[in-house]
């Protein structure tokens, strides 16, 4: 038996998906994870297009998911590879100690 | 019929020799340079061949490059007769150059460059003739400067043409700057920049309007074709290669405002002031050029102010109303200059690099090819008739001599100083004992064969191409007084100046250097080209450079507006000096504070009601 | 609903079940044929011609010892083989192995079943082929967390190479799909068969504006990269690295590895086979007899066996000669049954072309010698991308100028 | 049918997630974020679209994650150091955190009544016939090629940049 689900759940669990996100890049200190959690934030935010996409009968929201892909893949590449770097001259992955922006 | 093919073929030549002409072994990148000029010389010939009888013009409209308000430029090239002589000059000279350049250039670095650029020149050129309004003319007029800039400069580690690359360049500049006033005038006037157009509505136009467009293009045209006072250029411009120095800086390039001048001939013709003007400046720059003629050493420069002579002689002819015989010394005037160029070059190449006349002599037995081809250029320049110069230069004075006498009287001067100066570097060159060290050798038949050509040119170019009855539709028609007296008179001045030479540098050598010690003050005064340089020096060049130094450099760029930039500075450094406590360094706090931006948001949207 | 529910089980079932034995038989066949290519009867004695091997083999995995080395992390250790065998067989589940069948009213006793009909498929995804892609894609966990979780650098240097030599060698993969999509234009692997119907000359690898036949070469050589054969098995090349990253691996889990690499093998020859060899197509139109074929096949191979039994020189096929004999024989007669012919030729065809290119993975780990690390990768981005997506281009440009 | 879907996949989402935040170790982190991706996977089937889903296990959970864990294996970085806590993100971050959430669920309540719903198969738009989704490969592919052509070259030159910054950032300097 078919029953539908409000819209409002999808984007209430996007909601969710992203807070989650941010709590990981606010508490957690291995880069690495940090980085993994603004993919999930990514992963929110694009339920969140196909929702509005399905709601509004659109294929935008779909080709912004796309592009959140692409670029999240692009951006995989070179945080990684600075990542690596950081990692080759520091040690360390505590992004703690990652401050030598400071004053 | 494909006008686009003629100026796009050198410029594919350009693109692949500039691209891929590092990698090209020499002889790739004379087939693709000498190739393409000469395909655009035999497209050259087919569009000719396709027009039938040449009376009636061709437009052809390509694409529409600039349309903005009433300026609505489109990219046309146009055909007619007078377009025809110049493409036959160009595209036909040009090749010839191309070839001999292999020969001269075979030793030299930056082959492939220089060849690109040349390739690049005969683009703009032909861009200059064949565009149908002014702004495109106004585009090759700039693309053969620039050329011109890049190949005086060739040598780029000879600070000297470096220099002379830059002078010819800024000193183009304020021609330009005259040139686009005169476009700007034209433009407000006709609301439009397209030869038809502009001349379908010229007559109507107040004359003064017009003698004002008329003068500002003169200066333009002055500046292209280094009259007075904007010639000091030219000589300097031997600092190129003598190919250059053959095809840009005697043949095509500056013969552009000679062509310019004729080409809006219907402006000049309701313009008599301006006319006047172009007239008195033409023979004072012939006048004056020749005069430094005599005295100068080197080979080149003193056929570069031959040149800028002769080019003195083509605008008394423009500017005494004999606009087809202005064009016809132009192409005389190629011929035998462009011979008199390539054979110095191979003098020069003979003498491996020794340009002094006064370092030669005795050439004729060592190197006779490019002696008698030279003679044949000698006997053309001196006037002699039948030969080529001789007609287009007595179809100028007679034409100047309706106009007014006075001119006439100094262009036959000018003749016979014309004469007296080539024969003297000449004479000094191949006669007499050799005074120099090198061993001269002849030139590569690569060479002299384009001088062969240009050497039969010059010799029967008159009569060959009789271009003021070619031209006879395209002008108005000019009275021109069959006055043989006249005529006799100039051909006497032509060959008195040969004689005086002869006789004071063969005859009776060290007669010279008598006369040069008796009229010490005046030679000295043109041994140095009048000061001009000097002059220019003093009074131009270091006011605008201390002026620039000291106004704009020291008070507004390092006062103002550095003084800007750094209270900005300085105050973002005070403000940031506050925020600089929320830098903790730590990202993750940063990441916070974003999220309370973010909370704040929504919670503000929120309140404002924009999330219902 | 629920007859769908059911129709449903009874196929994964089905399906499930023949997928498990081939992968079995599959390991003996590949120990055959490689013993013939190197002249010797490899497995002979369990059974006729070895023919129980399977069994043995799957009897000792399971009752060795399944032993859990020390210092290794374990779930991720635990996890490992399930995930290499999940990702390998989910892929199954898309794959279309024939038409839609039309099966009529059944009457059994009490219970009737009216006519209905259903594809020779589990489920017809629109978007099939990219679903493989994805299951094969994620097939790299299951050997990268093999590697690392079993805490050894033999392991973890196979699970690096795998997986990399995996992601490099999926995209002259994918590219290589895209053509034949490109020229068939769906994403549905039904669809896509269906458009190569009719003879062997709409088939993607010779027909299209551009003859897939480059693609399907750099398919093959993807494929065999894909599932780490030879010559690219340097993830178990025993030389250098004792057995890469199911090293530490024993018994059921080590089967379970094994099982990933055949099923792999067996999902991508089915691919090649849809992709590019027209699925269940008859090579030409049943007009001109193609229907005949199978049968006899059959019959010549049942008598060949039936002439070598009754051969007295061979006495260990006295009994088993004659009996396959008789098999075959009795499968050529089947073949010829008109009510059957619906669904047992195209399987035939389908499963002989699989054949086809299974055995070319066998025939050619059999010759080839293994790439050295450095040569694989550079094989890949030098050469194979470049012409895969050179293919690729071609190929779009041509099908986008004959349709226009 | 689609509600129990829904509910399945959500939870595991959400548990992955809580997963992806809490676990020690990067590697169970990431294999927790390669769950969030594939359930929502699942969901976007269910939204309809299903280019995307498929886009979302192939290059994500694909390519993506297998990057992260590479990275992770390579680095072979154990469990994170519980040191350097920085007090003010605990103290301004969780109640922020808690804080937001209820206003994004507050809001997204307030702004779309729960007449929308969302059925399997009942995404479709101008363009497709029925009972083809709107988001298959075919009018996806339409409108990345058409409307978006402009944006999908960018990204392409995109990509480009990453690849090169990637090398020239992960490259062995030579004269060291």
């Amino acid at each position: 038996m078919m029953t539908a689900v409000p819209i409002s759940w999808f984007l209430t669990l996007s909601a969710v998906l992203f807070s989650l996100g941010v709590a990981g890049f606010l508490f957690r200190r291995n880069i690495i994870t940090v980085f993994m959690s603004i993919e999930l934030m990514l992963n929110a935010v694009n339920l969140s297009f196909v929702t509005f996409s399905y709601q509004h009968k659109e294929v935008a929201g779909h080709i912004l998911t796309f592009f959140v892909m692409v670029v999240a893949a692009a951006e995989a590449a070179v945080g990684l590879a600075i990542i690596l770097t950081v990692f080759k001259n520091r040690a360390t992955l505590n992004i703690d100690d990652i401050s030598s922006m400071k004053n | 019929m494909e006008l686009w093919l003629i100026p796009l073929l050198p410029f594919v030549g350009f693109l692949i020799n500039g691209i891929f002409g590092r990698r090209f072994s020499k002889s790739l990148v004379n087939a693709v340079a000498i190739g393409s000029v000469v395909l655009s010389f035999a497209w050259v010939l087919k569009t000719i061949a396709g027009m039938g009888d040449l009376n009636s013009s061709v437009t052809e409209h390509y694409f529409t490059w600039i349309s903005s308000g009433a300026l609505n430029i489109g990219c046309d090239f146009f055909v007619d007769r007078l377009t025809i002589v110049m493409l036959l000059v160009v595209t036909g000279v040009g090749s010839l150059i191309h070839i001999y350049a292999i020969g001269y250039m075979a030793h030299e670095g930056g082959y492939y460059r220089f060849f690109a650029y040349l390739n690049l020149f005969m683009f703009f050129m032909l861009v200059l003739v064949l565009g149908a309004n002014y702004l495109l003319l106004f585009v090759g007029w700039e693309g053969v400067g620039l050329c011109s800039y890049l190949l005086i400069g060739f040598y780029f580690d000879k600070q000297f043409a470096t220099n002379a690359g830059n002078k010819a360049f800024i000193v183009n500049r304020i021609g330009d700057f005259g040139f686009s006033l005169a476009m700007f005038l034209i433009f407000r006037n006709f609301q439009s920049l397209d030869f038809a157009a502009v001349f379908h509505q010229a007559p109507g136009a107040t004359e003064q309007t017009l003698t004002l467009i008329g003068l500002l293009l003169m200066v333009g045209a002055c500046g292209k074709s280094a009259q007075i006072p904007l010639y000091v250029w030219l000589p300097d411009a031997m600092a190129g290669p003598t190919p250059v120095s053959a095809l840009i800086h005697a043949a095509t390039m500056v013969t552009a405002g000679v062509y310019m001048t004729a080409r809006s001939w219907v402006i000049y013709t309701h313009a008599p002031g301006a006319m006047d003007v172009i007239a008195i400046i033409g023979v004072a720059t012939a006048f004056f050029a020749a005069t430094i003629g005599l005295a100068q050493n080197d080979i080149k420069k003193v056929f570069a102010y031959s040149t800028v002579s002769q080019l003195g002689y083509m605008f008394i002819g423009v500017g005494s109303g004999a606009f087809s015989a202005g064009i016809w010394h132009l192409v005389t005037h190629a011929f035998f200059k462009a011979l008199l160029f390539l054979g110095a070059g191979s003098v020069i190449h003979a003498c491996s690099g020794e340009q002094d006349i006064r370092q030669m002599g005795g050439l004729r037995s060592k190197i006779p090819i490019t002696f008698w081809t030279m003679c044949c250029a000698w006997v053309a320049i001196a006037g002699v008739p039948p030969f080529s110069g001789f007609f287009s230069k007595d179809a100028i004075l007679l034409a100047a001599y309706a106009h007014s006498p006075a001119i006439y009287w100094i262009g036959v001067f000018t003749a016979g100083l014309t004469a007296f100066y080539v024969s003297r570097a000449m004479f000094l060159a191949f006669f007499g004992e050799y005074r120099g060290h090198h061993h001269p050798h002849e030139s590569p038949a690569v060479m002299w064969v384009p001088l062969a050509v240009l050497g039969a040119l010059s010799l029967a170019g008159g009569f060959l191409f009789n271009v003021p009855e070619f031209l006879k539709f395209v002008f108005p028609a000019v009275a021109e007084p069959e006055n043989h007296t006249l005529m006799y008179i100039s051909v006497a001045a032509g060959f008195g100046g040969i004689l005086i030479a002869a006789w004071m540098y063969v005859w009776q050598p060290g007669m010279a250097d008598a006369l040069v010690s008796v009229f010490s003050a005046p030679y000295k005064l043109i041994y140095n080209k009048y000061f001009v340089d000097e002059i220019y020096d003093a009074t131009v060049v270091k006011p605008v450079v201390g002026g620039s130094r000291l106004v704009l450099w020291k008070g507004i760029d390092a006062g103002l507006i550095d003084g800007i930039v750094n209270g900005v500075g300085g105050q973002a450094r005070g403000v940031g000096s506050v925020f600089r406590l929320l830098q903790s360094g730590n990202i993750r706090s940063y990441a916070a504070w974003v999220l309370a931006g973010g909370v704040v948001v929504i919670v503000v949207m929120g309140i404002a009601g924009g999330l219902r | 609903m629920e007859s769908f529910l059911v129709l449903s089980v009874i196929k994964a079932a089905i399906v499930f079940a023949v997928l498990m034995t081939t992968l079995a038989y599959l390991q003996w066949v590949e120990r055959k044929v490689i013993a013939h290519i190197q002249v010797r009867p490899g497995p002979y004695r369990v059974g006729p011609h070895g023919l129980l091997q399977p069994l043995a083999d799957v009897i000792k995995l399971i009752t060795k010892e399944d032993l859990l080395p020390p210092y290794v992390n374990k779930p991720f250790y635990l996890l490992a083989p399930f995930l290499a065998i999940t990702m390998a067989l989910v892929s199954i589940s898309v794959i279309p192995f024939g038409p839609i069948l039309h099966i009529g009213p059944i009457d059994i006793g009490p219970l009737h079943i009216p006519a209905f009909e259903t594809a020779m498929q589990l489920t017809d995804l629109n978007i099939g082929v990219l679903f493989i892609l994805a299951a094969s894609s994620m097939g790299v966990y299951g050997i990268a967390l093999a590697g690392w979780s079993s805490n050894n650098k033999y392991a973890l240097l196979g699970a690096m190479r795998s997986s990399a030599q995996m992601i490099s060698y999926e995209l002259p993969m994918s590219l290589a799909i895209a053509s034949p999509l490109l020229v068939s234009n769906t994403l549905s692997l039904r669809k896509l068969v269906e458009s190569q119907e009719g003879s062997m000359l709409n088939w993607n690898v010779l027909h299209g504006p551009f003859p897939q036949i480059v693609s399907f070469v750099i398919f093959l050589i993807a494929a065999f990269a894909e599932t780490n054969r030879v010559p690219f098995d340097l993830p178990e090349a025993e030389n250098e690295l004792v057995a890469g990253f199911h090293t530490e691996y024993s018994s059921m889990k080590f089967a379970s590895f094994f099982m990933a690499e055949y099923a792999n093998i067996i999902t991508v020859s089915i691919m090649a086979c849809l992709l590019f060899l027209g699925g269940w197509v008859a090579p030409w139109p049943a007009e001109y007899g193609s229907n005949f074929v199978p049968p006899l096949i059959f019959a010549a191979a049942g008598l060949i066996a039936l002439y070598h039994g009754f051969n007295a020189a061979r006495k260990r096929d006295s009994y088993t000669f004659p009996v396959f004999g008789v098999v075959f024989l009795l499968l050529a007669g089947f073949f010829l049954v008109p009510m059957v012919q619906g669904w047992l030729l195209p399987l035939f065809w389908f499963v002989a072309k699989t054949g086809v290119v299974i055995f070319a993975f066998m025939w050619v780990r059999g010759t080839l010698p293994r790439f050295r690390y450095d040569q694989l990768m550079g094989f890949t981005w030098k050469y194979l991308f470049p012409v895969a997506m050179l293919n690729l281009l071609v190929t779009a440009f041509l099908v986008a100028w004959t349709t226009k | 049918m689609d509600v129990i879907l829904f509910l399945i996949f959500a939870a595991i989402a959400v548990v992955c997630a809580i997963n992806v935040v809490v676990q020690t170790h990067p590697i169970s982190s990431a294999l927790s974020l390669v769950g969030v991706m594939g359930s929502l996977a699942v969901l976007y089937l269910l939204l309809g679209a299903e280019f995307i889903a498929a886009a979302q296990v192939i290059v994500y959970a694909g390519a993506i994650m297998v990057l992260f864990i590479f990275v992770i294996m390579l680095l072979n970085a154990g469990a994170e150091a519980r040191k350097g806590r920085s007090y003010m993100v605990q103290f301004l971050g969780v109640p922020l955190l808690i804080f937001f959430l209820g206003l994004a669920a507050y809001f997204v309540q307030r702004m779309f009544p729960a007449n929308t719903m969302v059925r399997f198969g009942g995404f479709t738009c101008a363009g497709t016939q029925t009972g083809e989704s709107c988001g298959g490969a075919e009018t996806v592919g339409r409108a990345l090629f058409k409307t978006y052509l402009l944006p999908f070259e960018v990204t392409s030159i995109l990509i480009l940049i990453a690849i090169v910054g990637a090398i020239v950032l992960a490259r062995k300097e030579l004269e060291s």
